[in-house]
């Protein structure tokens, strides 16, 4: 498939999930795409973000040659704070996490299914070495569960689908998810299109979904 | 911009609503939010449950709140204090409840409310009578207890120092269980003697993040219990 | 009963407990009589006190007029920081309990069986208020748990007993007691004397203890 | 007096004996010990299983441990990463065991083993692969799964200061694991840029109270993981 003109591109996809991040909000954001959510929040929004590994207030990284290999963010990348910033310990942070005080976490997907299972951390191949980090803890606790991902695998098939076939991070716990071609809530009655992209029209994303889409009214 | 400061302590305490459970702060007067207490007592909340490591002294701050009859139950480890003649009668007359909880049970069930955790055990107070109604449990050839986590709608916290993000530095003994509540309440209220701007607090000396607390009120010179007992202080 | 002229008293009995304090122990010592074992470690012993609300390195009250009604004791008196002191929040402190990271606990007892048993904190009389604080914690996760207390009660009733009357503190907890009359390991057997004060004889402490005690060898 | 120091990170570990259980501090790089982990292998105790978020990078650090055939098992949250060559070699070939457990989980069954929990009830994993062999059970209508507390026979802890009591403050994100690995540590051995005398740190700031750690270390100028491996160091 040559999807490739169509939809939004990474980075905008990020600007579109960025859009529904609220003011004063306490956000984590996975590795990869979600990271350049921070990029886009909307001038005039204050954002406060958290990082597994003990800190809230992390900013963008450093320049170059002023980084601190002990201030690094979840992907191991060196980063900087911001003023309000604090430390913690991983025990404390994880309680963030679980408790429910964070807003908003944006993680990728391999697939997510209508009723909102995720699967994010394994292909279950075998010999893969499994590495699950702190993805089901956010799942888990977190208000809010944003994904941001293409709609489909470079092989065109379908990451929407009606139930997972990879191992599972969490069960029903997607709240919204951001693609190329979509932005598409789960609800109880599954795949709810809240809005299409640029030049996407409903039958092209449903032929590129694994289950039913719900048209917006 | 994050700024949750609000100007009063009426202001902090203001949605304070019937029947809602209250951490309050503080191991006898070190770190009790004396000025916050009042504040509620004006402002009229009723059929509380109030968690606390006592009942309170005399008959100020949390003691004067348990005599105006808003605390149907308070759950606590320690009730039997110095001074503490208020809650006796209440608990004797039936107007206020009791559940009697071990000092460090009830500090980590505190913990636990707020970090997700909804029960863990412990080996603290098998085969005494505060074994009475719980789970019993073997790992390892020793007995344990189910408890559970405790969250609260509202915690109020006494601290020396906080910035408008909410974070917070307390003052020697007086920290005691506030950060645990802070992190157990859906709504932290902190009053500290000093509010300061975001970024004057040092990160690596924050003790309470501030996303654990969701109203931060100056109180530049609080009262101290025993100060304000020993000058026959009531309230209101 | 006229006991007064035999036997150790209240400091003797604090003075002879604070031998068996190792050098460098990390102790917790309860309200009234265990408080002064602090006062007779022996020279050249450090010792570090904890105090359940929140403070390790607690040192002696301060000078009248130098107080801080926010640096207390679990006793709710003012006291004194000493060098190398720390700080900690409530769930903190009672993890060195529960954890096992206390070396010693001293207490007080109402009444302590043979078994180890230990009944501190309730006379269980109708109309008391209960109060509990942080006993039970204590018994239950401090490595060495002592007991000081009188042999008998003012009316001359055994506080060292078969098994307690009183409602529990802990069961099979303590493993040594200090009374005026006696030094007392709890074992297997049953209460075996360690030592017995100046003047007393071995039929004494028995006549005054309500389970049968194990003679030195 | 109590003086908690030893002379060298030989010294440390000298007593870290085969079979044993290892927490070690760090998150990456970022409070690794490293000297402390080379060390150990030159001590040569063996059959060791270590707990760890990852696996080590490179061929230093911990993934020199691992590499040397002392770790008969990870448990740990993340043992894929960039540089993270050793770890898949030893599990393919067997030689290397994994218990696979979330971050979240991890950080607090290590903090409940240091708490003397034995116990809790988590969300994180419910309805997943991690949930195999674990009791699920609900609570107001949720599922949680009973997961056990972990302790070590010895923790490995990097941090910026210590004093003489063993009384610690940390740097930055250098903190993560360290704190609650040192409460499930029997013998916590922290090494540290610089020991000061007892009374230099300020009781507010400690993070780690000397109570929970048995032996300090000065390493005045630890390496770095990413360093070391930028110039293809090797251990031994």
């Amino acid at each position: 498939m040559s999807d490739s003109r169509i939809g939004l591109t990474r980075d905008e996809m990020a600007q579109r999930c960025a859009l529904d991040i609220p003011d004063g909000a306490y956000v984590n954001l996975g590795i990869g795409i979600p990271e350049r959510v921070a990029a886009f929040v909307p001038e005039g929004r204050e954002v406060i973000y958290h990082t597994e590994n003990g800190l809230l207030g992390m900013g963008p990284p450093p320049e170059p040659g002023e980084g601190d290999p002990e201030l690094i963010n979840a992907g191991k990348q060196q980063v900087t704070v911001k003023p309000g910033a604090a430390y913690f310990h991983h025990a404390d942070s994880f309680a963030m996490i679980r408790g429910g005080h964070l807003d908003v976490c944006v993680l990728g997907a391999l697939q997510v299914a209508q009723s909102g299972d995720l699967a994010n951390w394994s292909t279950g191949a075998p010999g893969a070495i499994p590495a699950v980090g702190g993805a089901m803890d956010l799942v888990a606790g977190v208000k809010t569960v944003y994904v941001i991902t293409q709609h489909t695998t470079r092989d065109g098939d379908a990451k929407l689908v009606e139930s997972c076939t990879f191992p599972l991070t969490g069960l029903g716990v997607v709240d919204r998810i951001y693609t190329d071609l979509a932005v598409i809530d789960i609800v109880d009655a599954g795949f709810q299109v809240v809005e299409l992209s640029p030049g996407v029209s409903f039958e092209y994303a449903q032929e590129r979904t694994g289950a039913e889409l719900i048209p917006r009214e | 911009m994050i700024n949750k400061e609000v100007g009063s302590v009426a202001d902090a305490v203001a949605d304070v609503f019937d029947g809602a459970t209250v951490m309050i702060g503080g191991f006898g007067e070190a770190g009790s939010p004396i000025e916050l207490i009042h504040a509620l007592i004006d402002q009229g909340a009723t059929d509380l449950t109030v968690v606390n490591n006592n009942t309170g002294s005399g008959e100020v701050g949390l003691a004067a709140l348990i005599k105006a009859g808003r605390v149907s139950k308070m759950i606590c480890s320690y009730p039997r204090s110095t001074n503490s003649t208020v809650f006796p009668d209440m608990y004797r007359s039936g107007r206020t409840a009791l559940e009697l909880v071990p000092q460090g049970t009830l500090a980590e069930r505190i913990r636990a409310g707020g970090a997700g955790i909804p029960a863990f055990y412990t080996p603290t107070a098998v085969g005494t009578p505060l074994e009475d109604g719980l789970e019993r449990r073997t790992f390892d050839g020793r007995d344990y207890l189910l408890v559970h986590g405790l969250t609260a709608d509202f915690a109020l916290i006494r601290a020396r120092v906080v910035d408008r993000h909410g974070n917070v530095v307390y003052n020697k003994t007086a920290r005691n269980y506030s950060p645990v509540m802070a992190m157990a309440g859906r709504t932290t209220i902190v009053q500290a003697t000093t509010v300061v701007d975001v970024g004057e607090l040092d990160p690596e000396v924050i003790v309470t993040p501030g996303i654990f607390v969701q109203r931060v009120v100056e109180v530049a010179d609080p009262a101290h219990e025993s100060e304000l007992i020993a000058m026959g202080a009531t309230y209101p």
